[in-house]
């Protein structure tokens, strides 16, 4: 797509948000990034999350019968703006939706006092899948700690990993840092060397001394928790520093395509974690496409839709939406509060037979949520870059759900704790 | 003006301390040795900037140094004003020898002086010009001046007194308040004298205090070296291009010239020192 | 007519000392002032609290802390971030060490750490000068940042590396946490920046603020009339960097909430940098009218298209943004390069002879 | 303690000297990197005494508007000559629309417009090119992107033939450079610019031709420090951080020396590669890189003012 038609599709799309945004309609505010550093990987997602809700106001008119208004308040992936952004969209929304460890992270206390539901799906901070400590946040379906449960589960199954010695090339900011207490618990339990490798917001690009550590080091396994520009960087110097790719895992958001396409050939064998896939022939892609993209309301381009994030923002904005039918059917009403849309997504039962209905065959494995489970903990594939694009590599593999809610609650605890006076959902007998 | 009366009493042995001062034509004691300095050399590098130079400096006198350009002059007042150190010899101020130290102890030691090139701070007020003068004399703590409370409020009024005194004597009361970046050449000249004579200083350095200016000008800044020196009785050392008025006012004149010093005596015997006007006409060493 | 001085006499040292020798400036500030405590909070919403009131009052604070070292003592710092997450830092260890500790005071102590600091890294300053200082601060500055990283003891080992803010009272009151009222924060807020504000102004007026100023108007002129230029720019790194610190300590503590270390990064240095000079170096109340101007202008442009009902999205709104901020900081150099404080200078004076031009 | 920061670092280097060759072959691909965004500070420093903080967002423009244009269809060599017309045409509005209202301005304020600039041009930047990474068109310029693996003492050695290549370029840039500062009526110019306005006026050429000049000069440094960086690590905005990387350069080497820029660029691209390797990533965590260089050059100036090709300055007053 050349530049002018790009910001003409800007232009037609921020049209439609601009008269959503005056249209009465759910307000569901998108914290978004579709600038700086990280915009590479952020704008494929947000694509995918905004023309799904407008792939729904276009053939069924909403959600309920009420239009969803969905807006976008761009952060560029800065904590302040996105604070900014939280404050600024808050006062008639129903979800807020931070796209960033770091702003969840700030929100987070905020929300219990404000009551707004936060949508951090596949992100943020990975105890707030213990729905009794934080009432208002959710991370369907996957938490970071499951991600990492599921790639050294993978790992396992090609070898012992006692003895082993694991590199973790993570970005140095909350985000990759998320998943260090699961790892450093289950190095003790598992026997292997955990070698915690940080890459510097400024060092994303350039990660020779990272790569040069990985060659001196000679680890059996990197996983990789990078974001944005860091995992084209990762990639391109692990080619070059000729690190087995089959030994390389990363998290679900370095599994982008574009990240990949750059190495290409070279790239083949590197897997990730996913708790989504594209899936063209889904019905929701049909009509995604039909109402959406051919209407002209999509800044999205056909090579990126077949790419793992766009399907996966979308499949984003499909839980939300689920979230909101459950509310509203709850409430009996289609105009929800923001506690309403809370109960929504906690009682999430996305049972097979619903995403078939809903048309997300295979894009999303099966899950549900309870008060006390805001995860849902839905498992993940393996996916593998084959030269050209991600295929499945395993088949649907669950988290160690006991130790990880075992630490969950504990961590929840400490928060709660650091955090006094912290409510806590008495309610939840579950 | 007349200089040249002044009778010269001062033993001519080099390096001695004399406490015996001499009595000028117009009546004025002149003291003993305030300031000597002895076998100083200045190198720059491998550059010899002055060589072996010693001469002395008596209270309430005004010393003059002169010499053609490039002759050392100015290093030899940055030498007394602790901002070059000399690579020989030594410095004694009122009877003690004075160890290197840093441009600041110097002046705390009562030592002020003016500039070639003015060097007056010129994002200030006149009067805060002059009020910098009086910073080695006010010792407030951080908190009391944070406050301004205290022992910081009192200061500022008092020095504020004496910078007023300072501002009158030298009738420039009318722009108290201006930014000195606004004012011209001869003003500036004049703000850093008081900024200088503010210290109340014993020893008052003045590095060209007439260049540049007019006649006019020339004739008010002589009036004020010389009021400077009568009412406070400031022993002055200054650098002056302009032989006339060296030879009238100073007391006593050392003349160098490529770092050397060539002659040093009253102005009416420097005047007819043969290596003098052999430096002045450009005779050829 | 409004601003006229004739009949204003002095009769004391002492009354042409006095803040305002002019009653008109007075007056102005107290009706400043008086809107500040008053009127604002009554009108103000929780949006304008947290967007526009407190960080606009915090990135003051800060931007005169930065002003007293570039603006007065002529000492380019590119490090003030740094020395903002010092005192954030500090005061977290510091809550968190000590929980019965009264906020307010913890938040004051805080700035004294971050004055040690600046005092270790304001030594360079004794034989650097210029750019070559202002990038000896960027040591300052990455290495802290850095340190704020690894240093889990500073951040009492959380998993993410942030700091969070803990609900912390005052008399009873919620005053910093999620808990906390934005009304009661923006008070706390505004009472300690009008506090430091006061403070900067006496130092600035008395022997200090001369002592800095002959340092970066002429440094060999200033040793020469006996000026200590080791102290007055080691005190001049040490006071900058305290309220520094004050202000990075409120920064995470009554208005963020939370911290991250790569929040004290370069980009807040440079912001604090242009509010100084937007706002006008070896000025005070320039920082004010600075932050207004950049902390407020994003807020109020980004709030413009969908006010007008212009089809933009957020995105291109924020590029549009960056690109209004860089061209108005070039337009602003061009017209005034010393800053707001001055324009306010030129048009106080007009207002004085007004409106007899002679 | 003492033998991990003394002894252990040295033996280790010993032992894997083929390891310990990488490290310095990548922080000198690093190093060059930094000279040349250094070289372009330099110039303008020279000439205009403005410390271009732009310089890196520069190098960022030039890469996207090549690889932007080569989106458009446009065939490889033609869009480098196209970019440099893009990169004369900034040279132009900067000069006419930023420095000449503020000549005569203090250092600072001239300093804060480059930063200004830089805004600018990011935000320009974001809305025509857009946020995300591209790749650099390296095959396309004929750029080779094989390896050559070399094995020096039975060990390895992996040298990548673009990062070969980004050095020759980078070497012959300079010298065409050092060619044109000595041998060209307009290069003396430019250098009597940094001494003396009257001298280099007197040449005949007006400073505002000389200015454009010297960013224009600025921009082509740009454009290949872009295309070099590029290749190894694709263009995106987070490139203009890199740019930081090249002021401790110039406190090493001094504002105003071009050999400064280069062995500074050199020497700091293999000593922080050295320490975060052999001390950093062991002992400190790792990621020391953001600061080293910063600290490093700190401490040198700390006992030479000057820095390490600068003259020593007499004062006077």
């Amino acid at each position: 797509m050349t530049k002018f038609t790009r910001i003409a599709a800007a232009a037609a799309l921020g049209a439609m948000v601009g008269q959503a945004a005056m249209a009465e309609g759910l307000s569901t505010p998108n914290l978004a990034y579709r600038t700086g550093p990280f915009a590479a990987t952020g704008i494929p997602l947000m694509n995918g999350q905004a023309d799904y809700m407008a792939m729904l106001n276009a053939r069924d008119g909403g959600i309920g019968g009420i239009p969803i208004d969905f807006f976008e308040c761009e952060t560029g992936y800065s904590t302040e703006k996105g604070v900014e952004c939280y404050e600024k969209t808050k006062s008639n929304a129903i979800v807020s939706q931070p796209w960033s460890t770091g702003i969840t992270l700030q929100v987070l206390p905020k929300t219990n006092v404000d009551q707004i539901p936060i949508l951090a799906s596949g992100y943020g901070f990975s105890p707030m899948a213990d729905g009794k400590v934080f009432h208002w946040a959710f991370n369907t379906p996957l938490s970071y700690w499951d991600g990492a449960s599921i790639i050294l589960k993978y790992i396992k199954e090609m070898g012992d990993l006692s003895g082993k010695k694991v590199a973790f090339l993570h970005l140095d900011h909350p985000f990759g840092k998320e998943p260090l207490p699961y790892l450093e618990m289950k190095a003790e339990s598992e026997g292997f060397e955990l070698l915690p490798i940080p890459v510097g917001l400024k060092e994303m690009q350039n990660q020779s001394a990272q790569w040069l550590q990985v060659r001196r080091e000679r680890p059996d396994y990197v996983i990789m928790w990078g974001w944005g520009a860091m995992n084209a960087g990762a990639i391109t110097e692990a080619v070059k520093t000729k690190f087995p790719m089959d030994k390389m895992l990363g998290v679900w958001w370095s599994g982008h395509d574009a990240d990949l396409r750059l190495v290409g050939e070279d790239g083949k064998g590197y897997k990730s974690v996913s708790w989504s896939f594209p899936n063209s022939d889904a019905p929701v892609m049909a009509d995604v496409k039909k109402l959406v993209v051919d209407a002209g309301k999509s800044q999205t381009s056909p090579e990126e839709m077949d790419g793992v994030f766009y399907s996966r923002g979308l499949v984003i904005s499909a839980i939300l939406a689920e979230g909101i039918t459950v509310a509203q059917e709850h409430a009996g009403k289609p105009d929800i509060s923001p506690a309403d849309l809370r109960w929504g997504l906690e009682n999430l039962n996305l049972t097979q037979a619903r995403l078939d209905e809903l048309g997300l065959s295979g894009m999303v494995p099966p899950f549900s949520t309870s008060c006390a489970n805001h995860t849902g903990h839905s498992g993940g594939w393996i996916l593998e870059w084959d030269g050209a694009k991600f295929v499945k590599a395993s088949d649907l593999i669950m988290p160690e759900s006991e130790a990880i809610s075992e630490l969950e609650t504990a961590k929840a605890r400490e928060y709660a704790e650091a955090n006094a006076p912290w409510p806590v959902n008495e309610d939840c007998q579950m | 003006m007349d200089g040249a009366m002044r009778t010269y009493r001062n033993d001519e042995k080099e390096g001695a301390v004399s406490d015996t001062g001499y009595i000028t034509a117009d009546g004025r004691q002149i003291g003993g040795t305030l300031m000597e300095l002895r076998n100083i050399t200045l190198k720059f590098g491998g550059v010899v900037a002055i060589k072996d130079i010693s001469f002395d400096i008596r209270e309430g006198e005004i010393r003059a140094i002169i010499g053609p350009n490039g002759a050392g002059k100015s290093s030899m007042l940055n030498i007394i004003s602790g901002f070059y150190t000399p690579s020989e010899g030594e410095l004694w101020y009122k009877g003690a020898k004075r160890p290197p130290m840093k441009p600041y102890e110097v002046a705390r030691m009562g030592i002020a002086r003016t500039f070639q090139n003015i060097a007056l701070f010129e994002g200030m007020s006149v009067l805060d010009n002059v009020m910098t003068g009086r910073l080695t004399h006010m010792k407030a703590g951080i908190a009391s001046q944070a406050l301004w409370w205290g022992r910081a409020r009192d200061e500022e009024i008092a020095n504020r007194a004496v910078v007023e005194k300072v501002i009158d004597f030298l009738e420039i009361q009318a722009i108290r308040k201006t930014p000195v970046g606004r004012l011209p050449y001869g003003l500036k000249k004049r703000v850093e004298l008081a900024r200088a004579l503010a210290a109340e200083p014993s020893m008052l350095l003045l590095d060209e205090p007439m260049a540049g200016m007019n006649v006019e000008e020339k004739e008010d800044m002589s009036r004020f070296i010389l009021d400077v020196n009568d009412e406070f009785g400031t022993t002055i050392v200054l650098i002056e291009h302009d032989m006339g008025v060296v030879m009238d006012l100073s007391d006593r004149v050392v003349v160098m010239d490529y770092g050397k010093k060539i002659g040093d005596g009253p102005p009416d015997e420097v005047r007819n020192n043969q290596d003098v006007i052999d430096a002045y006409l450009g005779v050829a060493h | 007519m409004l601003y006229r001085t004739a009949g204003q006499f002095k009769t004391s040292y002492q009354a042409d000392q006095a803040l305002f020798p002019v009653r008109q400036d007075a007056v102005l500030l107290a009706i400043i002032l008086a809107f500040a405590w008053g009127g604002l909070p009554l009108l103000a919403s929780e949006f304008a609290f947290q967007t526009l009131l407190i960080p606009i009052l915090i990135y003051s604070l800060a931007a005169l802390g930065l002003n007293l070292l570039t603006g007065f003592a002529g000492q380019l710092s590119l490090g003030t971030a740094a020395f903002m997450g010092v005192g954030a830092y500090a005061c977290y260890k510091m809550v968190t060490l000590m929980p019965w500790m009264n906020p307010v005071v913890a938040i004051l102590l805080s700035g004294g750490f971050s004055a040690g600091v600046g005092v270790a890294f304001g030594i360079p300053s004794l034989r650097i000068k210029g750019f070559y200082l202002a990038i000896a601060t960027l040591a300052a500055q990455f290495f802290l940042v850095w340190l704020f990283e690894k240093w889990g003891w500073l951040y009492n080992y959380n998993a993410s590396g942030a700091i969070q803010v803990p609900n912390l009272t005052m008399f009873g009151i919620y005053v910093s946490g999620p808990q906390a009222d934005s009304r009661v924060q923006y008070y706390v807020v505004l009472a300690v920046v009008m506090l430091m504000t006061w403070m900067c102004i006496n130092l600035t007026r008395g022997t200090l603020g001369r002592t800095w100023k002959a340092t970066r108007d002429m440094d060999i002129a200033a040793e020469l009339i006996g000026i200590n230029l080791m102290r007055s720019k080691l005190t001049a790194f040490a006071v900058s960097s305290y309220v520094v610190g004050v202000a990075g300590a409120l920064f995470v503590f009554m208005w963020r909430g939370a911290a991250e270390p790569n929040l004290f990064d370069i980009p807040l240095s440079f912001r604090i940098l242009f509010i100084a000079i937007i706002g006008g170096l070896g000025s005070v109340m320039g920082n004010y009218l600075g932050a207004i101007l950049i902390v407020g202008l994003p807020v109020v442009l980004g709030t413009v298209p969908e006010a007008l009902g212009i089809p933009i999205s957020s995105a291109t709104v924020e590029h549009l943004n960056v690109m209004i901020v860089g061209a108005l900081i070039v337009f602003f150099l061009i017209i005034e390069p010393h800053g707001l404080a001055r324009l306010w200078a030129l048009i106080r004076e007009k207002l004085i002879i007004w409106p007899f031009p002679h | 303690m003492l033998n991990d920061i003394f002894i252990k670092p040295f033996i280790d280097m010993v032992e894997a000297p083929d390891f310990l060759l990488q490290v310095l072959w990548e922080g000198l691909v690093s190093g060059i990197l930094y000279a040349l965004i250094a070289l372009g500070f330099v110039l303008i420093f020279r000439s205009s005494r403005i410390f271009n903080f732009a310089q890196g967002i520069m190098v960022v423009f030039a890469a996207l508007t090549l690889v932007g244009l080569h989106a458009m269809g446009v065939p490889a060599w033609i869009c480098v000559i196209l970019t440099l017309g893009v990169m004369f045409l900034l040279a132009v509005t900067i000069e006419r629309v930023v420095l000449r209202p503020l000549v005569g301005q203090p250092d600072i304020i001239l300093f804060m417009a480059t930063i200004g600039i830089t805004l600018f041009l990011i935000g320009l930047g974001e809305i025509i090119f857009g946020g995300e990474n591209k790749v650099m068109i390296t095959e396309e310029l004929g750029i080779p992107t094989d390896s050559v693996v070399l094995e020096p003492w039975g060990g390895l050695l992996i040298l990548e033939q673009k990062d070969i290549t980004a050095v020759i370029v980078a070497a012959l840039l300079v010298v065409a450079l050092l060619l044109f500062l000595n041998k060209t009526r307009m290069g003396r110019a430019i250098r009597a610019l940094g001494d003396d306005h009257q001298a280099a006026l007197s040449v005949g050429i007006s400073l505002q031709q000389i200015w454009v000049l010297v960013w224009f000069i600025a921009g082509i440094i740009a454009l290949v420090t872009g295309i070099a960086w590029g290749a190894r690590a694709g263009v995106s905005f987070a490139l203009e951080v890199i740019a930081y990387k090249a002021l401790p350069v110039l406190m090493l080497g001094g504002l105003e020396s071009i050999t400064g820029a280069i062995i500074g660029g050199l020497l700091i691209g293999m000593m922080e590669k050295l320490f975060e390797i052999y001390w950093g990533q062991p002992l400190l965590g790792g990621n020391t890189e953001t600061w080293f260089a910063f600290v490093l050059a700190l401490i040198v100036l700390l006992f030479r003012p000057q820095g390490l090709f600068g003259e020593r300055i007499i004062e006077r007053v």
